[in-house]
């Protein structure tokens, strides 16, 4: 088992724009991170202190849950709200 | 007309696209369903050039591509489950559109048109509430703003 | 699309048609509505090949034609003063028809899809309850009857 | 005013398939006649025993009401259960 973990970051819609000029495309992380960790982590040592207090997120194109464990090589989502249709 | 063929269980009969093709033709719904069929049922959202009470001048979507094709096949799939329908076929445009312009079609063909709408209801809801797609609504003004996102300031 | 011009109050988009004439195309449906409509909804009702658990082989519709007419008229222009709608456009097809072809078809743009729903479905249900066009559905075993109406003898 | 008014008949769907051999194409009536009484007079003298209990009918392509009073020249249709659609 790998000690750290490294994940693939996506950005849409406004956190796309927010995202832009500072923002990681790979984020590393304690491995048994879960999406809320990594949440902590994207808020402070990654510079997006923009990100509001509840963000949806996607893992590998599923929407998931802040205990949803994360592994090496997951696509991780920030999805602002949708407007589709 | 697409023939279901003699399988003892239906086929599921749905198709969906994320496309940056325009969506403005009704080509697409024209042989939708079969002679099981007694009613079709085709809504199309269209790019209105106002909003909250701004005049629009163009829309962009975006979208998460993979994973909203992933969504938009899972909605009409569970919809095909709940909803006793024979065909559905959805799409959802991406890009720069100008105003009129078809932003989602979706064609529902069913035995009874009570399906119908309720299919066709359920699928435009569900779409505006899972699909990974964003607006960013143009205005008359040179102002722009992503839709349903509050206006953050970078700090 | 069609431009309402710049009179103070809106004109009435309202046509309507009672005809022989096929209704199977959805072209009449290519550019309803105009810039201010932000859902466009198609209903086409089809001929099915069941009924009422019979094989149905086909379908002629008798109309009473003037009245029918001034009906469908007066049935899409109560809807536009019910509901806030942009165009609509409804026919009924009379005549002998074939399985899956359509038998009436209504479309409707409004600014709200809210709007487009709620006006599509009034207006099939008041067809149903008061357009004066009657169904003689005919059987693959031989036999036809007038739809709705009991089986009266003649003595 | 004329004593006795003259109206056309019309019978769709099961109605005019009924009434295609012995149904008249006019009826005479008296002055002051309303829609009951023209079915009471279909119902009678003009042969149509078949016609239910509660009919609807059309005048000049209006939905009438029983109290509905005709006039000579009068279009009067008879109008089974519709089932349009």
């Amino acid at each position: 088992m790998t000690e750290v973990i490294s994940v693939r970051t996506l950005f849409f819609g406004i956190y796309g724009e927010l995202s832009q000029y500072k923002s990681p495309g790979y984020l590393e992380l304690p491995s048994e991170s879960t999406v809320e960790d990594f949440l902590d982590e994207m808020r402070g040592a990654a510079g997006c202190d923009w990100l509001p207090e509840r963000v949806v997120v996607a893992v590998n194109q599923r929407y998931a849950e802040m205990e949803t464990l994360l592994n090496d090589g997951d696509e991780v989502a920030l999805i602002p709200p949708v407007a589709g249709g | 007309m697409h023939e279901q063929g003699s399988l003892s269980e239906p086929e599921l009969d749905v198709c969906t696209r994320i496309t940056q093709d325009s969506l403005d033709g009704l080509g697409a719904f024209e042989n939708l369903g079969t002679h099981e069929d007694g009613a079709v049922l085709i809504f199309q959202g269209r790019v209105r050039n106002t909003n909250d009470g701004r005049s629009v001048s163009s829309l962009s979507y975006e979208a998460y591509g993979e994973m909203a094709e992933r969504e938009l096949g899972a909605i009409c799939g569970e919809a095909s489950r709940r909803f006793e329908v024979g065909s559905i076929e959805a799409n959802h445009r991406i890009g720069d559109l100008e105003l009129g312009e078809v932003s989602v079609a979706i064609g529902i063909s069913a035995p009874h048109r009570d399906t119908c709408y309720a299919a066709s209801r359920w699928i435009i809801e569900e779409i505006k509430k899972r699909l990974p797609i964003w607006k960013h609504e143009h205005y008359q003004d040179g102002d722009s703003h992503w839709v349903g996102s509050p206006e953050v300031s970078k700090t």
